[in-house]
């Protein structure tokens, strides 16, 4: 086990310049190089000298380097301060924002990898035949209108016009979010399914064309077996590793999805910083889904090792 | 694995197919909608108007409007009677009403609020002061409260001592205030009926520090029971709120409407107020349509389906039981000459021309659905110094003038005129009219550039004076013309409300004198003069004053819309039971064409 | 032993240039390239969409020079007129013509796409390359880097270099000249800069599979530089990637730009899909579904034939195929 | 007895781009009960195909069995539905294929996958099954079954893996085993060892067997009767005697004379083209040229002086551990070698897959850096060259490699590849008699002058291996290492080839040195031969030496394990 352990702490160490290199982007994107929002936080009236005591504030006259640090140590406290243009504290803002985020992709994230793993096996188990052109075409044809075209016409006709849906909102705890988060999740998991059964058939692909598949028929296996039971079990590696990938991009949410149904999100929260230049908000948001990525990529490592027997941590 | 995976699929997708909330009728409850997320809830920093709206639900100050008089009067609120002001007008004393109490809150002894003295007002002043607290209300009192200036400078960036005592503001006894200013300064009684001078606990603000924004205690009419700042609030009736009734009198016309038939009754008139924050317009308004909330502006694309060209409500609404209420803004909305560009500066031809070739009418057809009112000076209607008779000759639409005018200014068709950048917002309605804006200039050979920023950035931009010309409305913070002659004022340029830099020495000292007289008909015609005498110079190309179209559904009662929303709230009450017969008939979900069916 | 008279005849027998030719056509008579095109020829549906492809690029040419749709800004009839005879898409809030927009769309569409892509290749190539061939540390530090870059959400990335052009705006108008239009130059730059991970990682794991391959230890053995041995070999076996690569990154920059124009980042002065997607938010309360509907359109054909042609591309380039032939 | 399986008049044709083409053109044979009959020919000749066709497992897009029947104890499997045959396969016939390292599943443990086989068709329990499993792991000579049944593929090594293909074969004791190339993979100690356990087994379960191969040694060994396939096409089916003996077709006689074998050692390989014309017309073989001559062992003092001298050579590989990635211990790949070497001689190398031959001969040439030890060319010490001289020593030493399909950039005409060392030697003053040697190398190799417009896919493999060849001379050479130049490629054309590389040698005085596994193959070439193991040298010597008189017992045992080439029928006939 202890090669494991090793292996575990030397992707660790080897995190940390990636860290550090994503705080001085960060750095760079938005201390170095951002506007100055004094003049916004300071309403319709500032004064000049009222500037001056709030740049002084705000921190923005210290030393570059010690802005640097100060994001540095931002990554390792996830203490961001509190948001220039609505003064909360950052941290509440992402407790607050973080659930109904949560509550929209994560069951959207699930139904739409299942549904695409499913459609893939079909679409590989029938390669060739009428099924599987007809769902590859109406994949790419899915593919090829814009998201936006999506949310838009999904909530006029859905929520408006035929009353199927809650228009916007949201509703903390358990039943009630189930009425605001399902038209959004039907929109995200029609938007997924397109590329990501393309994905998928080919990962599935691959492994039918392997030679252990034709021992298996040799040895008298179902075509429906193998599929199953061998193919499957091998295609299951790249698939788990790819969607633990995705996961830390869960967490911010999707910006579209959550600005248009008003869903008080992490995503949602980021356009409003946007709008509102708010820099603490946009520098949070990016270290934490850079640290969320950086952690997630090392999972994947040890879920690669769990899932696959082949693969030992060296 | 198959059949395990297809059953959570199923699972989970028929538990999304999706159904409406049911709803409740039993507790009364108010529903509204709002377009941004409330900041915080720190009368110091109120910000915007969103803000200002749900602050002033939980605390209150020393004046306020009257909820039906218009034009705008100010009454007494917490203090007993209005001012008792010294002849050379610098000394104010206030006598605050006994017995009034604080909301309940644990950071008061045993949690019980406790009862409001003359000191939380000195205390709340110099918390507004209080450089930490960044205020954005500053400019109101900044170098007119004797002895302020120097308090805040002596604590600038450290933590302030509240009990250094100052000789502008003093708590003579208990129940008496009294304000010492260092000038004339007609428009400090404004002051007191804005958010930035209600009374403030220093209990509260002891106990929750940093956080004190999102636990607000006060002593109006409602208390916060759920705060969710980007989602939603939820109010209760605050069980101290001494007894407040309903007005008997209001502006001519309200009894007709009904708006005095609750008259006397004991506010407030709700259980419940709930306050979502939906940013997007279309689900804001569709959510109206649908009964979720009691009412809500229109949308630029929603006014064609809601109102006829004769200003009244379509058939179809009218069928839904929806009553129209139009009521003129204290607003005025331009595009601005940044006056530091030589072009405009020394060119008064050139902005003749332009001003002359901008079609506001039509501007007014496409973005306000002709509901505003086309400005001939900065001042808007409904404030002493506005002038319905008169015409401003530049302000109207005349290309072949604008032509010859643009020839006499050096330029004839345009020919040898640098190309303008014009700044504007990113969203779509900004983006349209200032492509509209670009059109009308073509048509007489100026070329503009339009460049799209965020809010920030724009106001950054017309601080530091680099933007070019650009787009700019103003809302009045009192009903008193100062508050817009003073976009004019030269000492106000940037960083100064004064984005357009314009500097006109005559206009400054006739403004400076006209400011400090008593509200009256004399100063009313003064600032008249004034602002027709400025229009003339076309210091910026004027555009409209906008009126609010608040669209009301059936049950709602007492609603009358007011530029000074300050606690209107606890006037409003709501008929469940007319709500839920009304619901419940589905007539809200036909759509236009079988509804106006229905009525005939 | 060597045949005199092959070596006269050569020579003597004919004029310089025509003798370069000959000698060249003894090398090499034929490209791999015409192979692959003979063979994309073969897919009808590959052929339908490339033919798209290049429409869609005239229209945008030309309309970039002016000669097509130039005055989209012109009112033609009143605003919001329903799709007619005289107008098939309808007129916009102004009274422009919607189809006359989409058309003028196509520019922006188009240069999204081909500019953002020729930022993204020579960094992802590039850096991919030096990654692969050089590994050791160099290849530690390419790796940082792109992990450090991917690391951030994209969305993050595109909005603070927009900010970033945005806030030098006035500096760069000095430089482009008033009416450059800013808004699509930090579109462009912001695509551009934040596409290429994908490609390097693709090229890195590549060159690092041919340089491991034995005509590339022969070429070492033979005395060739690092130079040669990756442009002569390795990058040549490795382009077809680049293209394929770059037809599918074609149409997710033009889908992006719909996203950054909902943003407020996109173009503001001359028409584009987005912003007409983006105003069909207000719009489509009021039935006024043409300007959605034409753009989505004409979006979705070129977006479907990016796509398709990707997949074509892939088949017909493939060395796999070509090799067991 | 009725014959266990009858194969009649069998067609085998594909869909390709370019139209059908026929695989399999009207074979006919049979496999009687308890009888192995050797499906010999080389790739290309449609013997895998003819395996899949009986087991059905041809790939339905593109192939499909086009004529003919296929009787298994009566029954013709050709007529009958997909079920049945799924009862058949794995249950009646059983077969094993080549490549023992890809034809198990990866992610489950090989006693499952026993298991699986006897779950499916002996309606065994999950425990029954597993118990059988370990037996047959046992029966099939694995050590420790009951462990070694709960390992992955990954931890086997490749004969190992090879036995559970057999074990899951043979699991429910099937009439018909087919074997396609079951240990071409393996190294020839393991595969000597892996042909006597199906020899066992065979007996045991009395089973039919099926055995296809290219290698007529071991077809020698095992085979009772051999059908020999040519071009899809049945050129020949006798019992193993009478092929051995007395061929008839003149392929089956190009095929065993162009095998060299260890106990005699001709000047030159007689190839199948000796034989055969390429239509199939036969040429009369004068006697001259079947005369086995032995390579006389002649050292001439000053024609042939020390040319390559190798010092006390070591190539180590560290080895990463830890948490730092500090190197913990050494891979000693070649650890401590000296020889030197005469101009004009070959050197064979021989040893098992992982001995260090390969990275010895790379690290001659300083495509891969030695940790220690000097190789002085012609005086030079190469080691100490740096990268400005390195580069002038390349033209006088080049290397041949194994792989055909990736030794050649495949982007580049074989014009473009033969100029590209006269460009960087600058050989020939301007293009034009760059050419003119190129059509000469051509022609040199036995390739025509006029294809050098021509792409490397549109040439066979034993024609790319003549290019690598023309583009090693390109820059005239002295010396040659050859780094298993013709291991990939099929016996006849391994013959041509090699006696390319002879009638270069003599011509142009090249000095090689022969990398190689196949022992008979370096015997051939080879006027010294080094036994290698472990990065160290067991023996050098002439190679008649090693091969008459092994001194070393890992020699020895590795001769012993080469397959005589002779039918044991014959063998117990002189015993």
């Amino acid at each position: 086990m202890n090669g494991n352990l090793n292996y575990i702490i030397r992707r660790l160490i080897y995190l940390i310049p990636v860290l550090l290199g994503v705080c001085f982007l960060i750095f760079i994107l938005f201390n170095v190089v951002a506007p100055d929002p004094v003049n916004m936080m300071l309403g319709k009236h500032p004064t000049a000298d009222q500037i001056i005591e709030v740049r002084e504030q705000l921190g923005l006259n210290k030393s570059l380097p010690a802005q640097y640090l100060d994001i540095v140590k931002s990554a390792f406290t996830f203490d961001f301060g509190r948001s220039w243009a609505t003064k909360q504290q950052i941290s509440t803002m992402f407790m607050n924002g973080a659930i109904p985020s949560l509550t929209l992709t994560i069951p959207a994230f699930f139904i739409a990898t299942f549904s695409s793993i499913i459609f893939a096996v079909i679409v590989a188990y029938f390669r060739g035949k009428g099924v599987d052109l007809f769902i590859r075409v109406t994949c790419i044809a899915m593919m090829s209108i814009s998201s936006l075209v999506y949310i838009l016409v999904f909530q006029y006709f859905l929520a408006y016009k035929w009353g199927l849906f809650e228009i916007s909102g949201y509703e903390y705890g358990f039943p009630n979010f189930l009425y605001y988060v399902s038209l959004p999740i039907l929109i995200w998991v029609v938007l997924s399914l397109g590329p990501d059964i393309r994905f998928y058939r080919t990962l599935i692909l691959d492994e039918i064309y392997q030679d252990y598949v034709r021992t298996a028929k040799a040895k008298g296996l179902s075509e429906r077996t193998i599929m199953f039971k061998h193919v499957l079990r091998n295609a299951m590696i790249p698939i788990v590793t790819y969607t633990v990938v995705q996961l830390p991009f869960l967490l911010l949410g999707s910006l579209l999805l959550e600005s248009f149904f008003s869903i008080p999100g992490l995503g949602d929260m980021t356009i409003s910083a946007l709008n509102a230049s708010d820099f603490p908000v946009l520098k949070a948001m990016s270290i934490v889904s850079a640290v969320a990525y950086i952690i997630f990529t090392l999972i994947q490592d040890i879920v690669y090792t769990v899932v696959d027997p082949r693969i030992k941590l060296q | 694995m198959f059949k395990f995976g297809l059953s959570i699929v199923l699972a989970t997708a028929f538990m999304t197919i999706g159904c409406t909330k049911k709803k409740n009728y039993d507790e009364k409850v108010l529903l509204r909608n709002v377009k941004a997320k409330i900041k915080g809830l720190d009368p110091v920093n109120a910000g915007d108007t969103y803000s200002s709206r749900e602050i002033s639900r939980i605390y209150e100050g020393l004046l306020e409007y009257h909820y039906l008089k218009r034009p705008y009067t100010l009454q007494p609120n917490l203090a007993e009677s209005m001012p008792v002001v010294s002849d050379d007008g610098l000394t104010y004393t206030f006598k605050i009403k006994k017995g009034i109490l604080f909301q309940d809150n644990k950071c008061f002894p045993e949690g019980k609020g406790r009862e409001l003295k003359a000191s939380d007002f000195v205390y709340s002043i110099k918390r507004m002061a209080d450089t930490r607290n960044i205020s954005t209300g500053w400019w109101l009192l900044d170098d007119k409260v004797e002895g302020l200036n120097a308090w805040r400078d002596k604590y600038s960036g450290k933590a302030a001592n509240y009990s250094d005592e100052i000789a502008g503001i003093k708590a003579l006894d208990d129940y008496t205030l009294q304000f010492k200013l260092t000038t004339k300064y007609p428009q400090f009684l404004y002051s007191l009926a804005m958010v930035y001078t209600f009374a403030v606990p220093y209990e509260a603000v002891a106990m929750y520090g940093e956080e004190f924004l999102n636990n607000p205690v006060g002593t109006g009419a409602f208390m916060t029971e759920t705060y969710k700042q980007s989602n939603k609030i939820v109010y209760v009736k605050n069980p101290n709120y001494r007894d407040v009734f309903y007005p008997s009198e209001g502006a001519p016309g309200d009894k007709e409407r009904g708006l005095l038939k609750d008259a006397g009754k004991k506010l407030p008139l709700v259980d419940k107020i709930v306050v979502n924050i939906v940013p997007e317009s279309s689900p804001r308004f569709l959510s109206f349509e649908n009964g979720d909330v009691d009412f809500s502006e229109i949308p630029k694309d929603n006014f064609e389906s809601s109102v006829t060209p004769s200003k009244e409500v379509t058939e179809a609404f009218k069928a839904k039981g929806i009553e129209l209420e139009i009521v003129p803004d204290l607003d005025i909305t331009y595009i601005a000459f940044n006056h530091d560009d030589p072009l405009f500066k020394n060119n008064l031809k050139l902005r003749q021309a332009m001003s002359l070739a901008y079609d506001v009418g039509r501007s007014n057809e496409l973005f306000q659905n002709d509901r505003a009112v086309e400005a001939q000076t900065i001042i808007p209607p409904g404030i002493g110094g506005y002038d319905k008779d008169f015409v401003n000759e530049f302000a109207k639409y005349d290309l072949k003038k604008a032509k010859a005018l643009l020839a006499e200014a050096g330029y004839p068709g345009g020919k040898g005129l640098p190309t303008i950048v014009y700044d504007t917002l990113a969203t779509t309605l900004y983006r349209q009219s200032s492509e509209f804006f670009k059109k009308c200039m073509n048509d007489i050979g100026v070329n503009i550039e339009v460049r799209q920023n965020t809010w920030p950035q724009l106001v950054d931009k017309t601080k530091k004076r680099k933007a070019q010309m650009f787009g700019m409305a103003w809302l009045g913070d009192y009903p008193d013309a100062e508050n817009f002659l003073q976009l004019l004022y030269g000492p106000n340029a940037a960083p100064g409300p004064n984005g357009s830099n314009y500097n006109n020495a005559e206009f400054n000292k006739e403004f400076e004198a006209a400011k400090v007289m008593q509200p009256g008909p004399e100063r009313a015609a003064r600032y008249a003069a004034l602002a027709q005498k400025v229009a003339m110079d076309v210091p910026l190309i004027i555009n409209l004053h906008r009126t609010t179209y608040i669209l009301k559904h059936s049950w709602l009662r007492n609603h009358k819309f007011s530029s000074f929303e300050h606690g209107n709230s606890q006037y409003y009450a709501v008929d469940m039971d007319a709500k839920e017969k009304t619901i419940k008939s589905g007539v809200l979900r036909m759509n236009h064409k079988k509804a106006t069916a229905k009525v005939d | 032993m060597l045949k005199q008279n092959t070596i006269n005849d050569v020579r003597g027998a004919m004029s310089p240039s025509k003798k370069a030719d000959k000698i060249n056509t003894v090398l090499k008579d034929r490209s791999l390239w015409l192979d692959a095109w003979h063979r994309l020829k073969q897919d009808k549906i590959a052929v339908v969409s490339l033919a798209i492809v290049l429409f869609y690029a005239v229209v945008g040419l030309l309309s970039a020079m002016g000669l097509l749709a130039a005055n989209w800004n012109e009112v033609v009839g009143p605003s919001y007129a329903p799709p007619s005879a005289d107008y098939w898409f309808g007129t916009d809030f102004l009274g422009r013509s919607v189809s006359r927009k989409i058309i003028s769309g196509t520019q922006v569409a188009m240069s999204v796409g081909l500019i953002s892509s020729l930022i993204a290749i020579p960094i992802g190539v590039g850096l991919g390359a030096c990654a692969g061939y050089f590994g050791k540390w160099v290849d530690e530090a390419i790796v940082w880097f792109y992990t450090t870059f991917s690391s951030i959400p994209s969305i993050m990335l595109l909005m603070s270099i927009a900010f970033i052009i945005q806030k030098f705006q006035v500096e760069i108008s000095e430089v482009f000249g008033a009416n450059f239009d800013i808004g699509l130059f930090a579109v462009f730059i912001a695509l551009g800069l934040t596409s290429w991970v994908g490609l390097c990682r693709l090229i890195r794991g590549e060159v690092m599979k041919h340089k491991n391959r034995e005509y590339v230890q022969a070429a070492d053995a033979l005395g060739a530089g690092h130079t040669r041995k990756l442009f002569k070999h390795i990058l040549p076996n490795v382009t077809h990637i680049i293209i394929i690569n770059t037809s599918l990154q074609f149409q997710i920059a033009i889908k992006s730009e719909v996203i950054l124009s909902y943003l407020g980042l996109g173009v503001s002065g001359q028409p584009s899909w987005g912003t007409m997607i983006n105003d069909a938010k207000e719009e489509l309360a009021r039935g006024v579904y043409w300007q959605l509907l034409g753009a989505t359109i004409a979006m979705f054909v070129v977006v479907l034939a990016f796509n398709i042609l990707g997949d074509a591309l892939r088949d017909a380039l493939d060395p796999k195929l070509k090799g067991k032939s | 007895m009725s014959d266990l399986l009858e194969v009649k008049n069998l067609c085998v044709d594909f869909n390709t781009p370019e139209g059908v083409v026929r695989a399999v053109n009207d074979i006919s044979f049979t496999v009687p009960q308890g009888k192995t009959i050797g499906l010999v020919g080389e790739s290309g000749s449609g013997k895998s195909v003819t395996a899949l066709a009986v087991m059905g497992l041809i790939p339905n897009p593109p192939g499909f069995i086009s004529g003919g029947e296929i009787l298994f104890e009566g029954t013709d499997l050709v007529k009958s539905q997909e079920d049945y045959m799924r009862k058949v396969r794995g249950n009646d016939i059983a077969m094993i294929f080549q490549e023992p390292m890809t034809s198990l599943n990866p992610v489950f443990r090989v006693g499952d996958q026993i298991a699986e086989v006897l779950i499916l068709h002996m309606g065994m329990t999950k425990k029954q099954a597993w118990d059988r499993a370990v037996d047959l792991i046992n029966q099939v000579g694995i050590p420790d079954p009951s462990r070694s049944a709960l390992k992955y593929p990954h931890e086997m090594s490749g004969g190992q893996k090879q036995r559970i293909m057999i074990a899951m074969a043979i699991a429910c004791e099937p009439k018909l085993l087919i074997c396609d190339e079951p240990t071409t993979a393996l190294d020839v100690t393991i595969q000597q060892q892996v042909l006597e356990l199906m020899f066992d087994l065979q007996d045991k379960y009395k089973m039919g067997m099926l055995f296809i191969t290219h290698d007529l040694g071991v077809i020698a060994d095992i085979a009772d009767d051999v059908v020999v396939m040519y071009r899809s096409n049945l050129v020949e089916q006798n019992t193993c005697e009478n092929i051995f003996t007395g061929a008839k077709h003149p392929y089956t006689k190009g095929l065993l004379s162009c095998r060299p074998a260890l106990d005699r050692n001709p000047e030159r390989l007689l190839t199948v083209s000796d034989f055969m014309e390429e239509d199939g017309s036969e040429i009369v073989v004068d006697d001259e040229k079947t005369i086995k001559v032995d390579k006389v062992y002649n050292v001439d003092e000053e024609k042939n002086p020390y040319l390559l001298e190798v010092n006390n050579l070591s190539v180590h590989f560290p080895i990463k551990g830890g948490i730092f990635g500090r190197t913990v211990d050494h891979f000693k790949a070649v650890d401590d070698v000296s020889f030197k070497l005469r101009k004009g001689m070959t050197l064979g190398l021989v040893g098992e897959s992982g001995c260090g031959k390969t990275t010895l001969g790379r690290a001659l040439l300083r495509l891969l850096e030695p940790t220690s030890g000097q190789v002085i060319y012609d005086g030079i010490d190469i080691t100490a060259l740096d990268k400005k001289e390195l580069k002038g020593m390349r033209s006088r030493v080049q290397i041949i490699f194994q792989d055909p399909y990736s030794s050649l950039n495949p982007r580049m005409t074989v014009g473009e590849i033969l100029l590209e060392p006269m460009k960087l030697h600058s050989i020939g003053k301007d293009k034009i008699e760059r050419i003119e040697k190129a059509k000469w190398l051509m022609e040199k190799v036995g390739l025509k002058a006029d294809q050098l417009a021509r792409y490397p896919h549109e040439f066979s493999g034993g024609q790319r291996q003549r290019i690598c060849i023309a583009r090693a001379l390109a820059v005239n050479p002295e010396f040659i290492v050859c780094d298993e130049s013709v291991s990939a490629l099929d016996v006849s054309v391994q013959a041509q080839v090699l006696n390319l590389l002879l009638d270069l040698q003599e011509e142009f005085g090249l000095t090689y040195i022969f990398i190689s596994h196949d022992l008979s193959v370096v015997n051939f070439i080879s006027d010294e031969v080094a036994v290698m193991n472990a990065g160290q040298f067991v023996e050098l010597d002439q190679a008649n030496n090693i091969y008459l008189k092994p001194k070393e017992d890992y020699t020895k045992r590795l001769l012993a394990a080469i397959p005589k080439g002779i039918p044991k029928s014959l063998i117990e006939g002189q015993a």
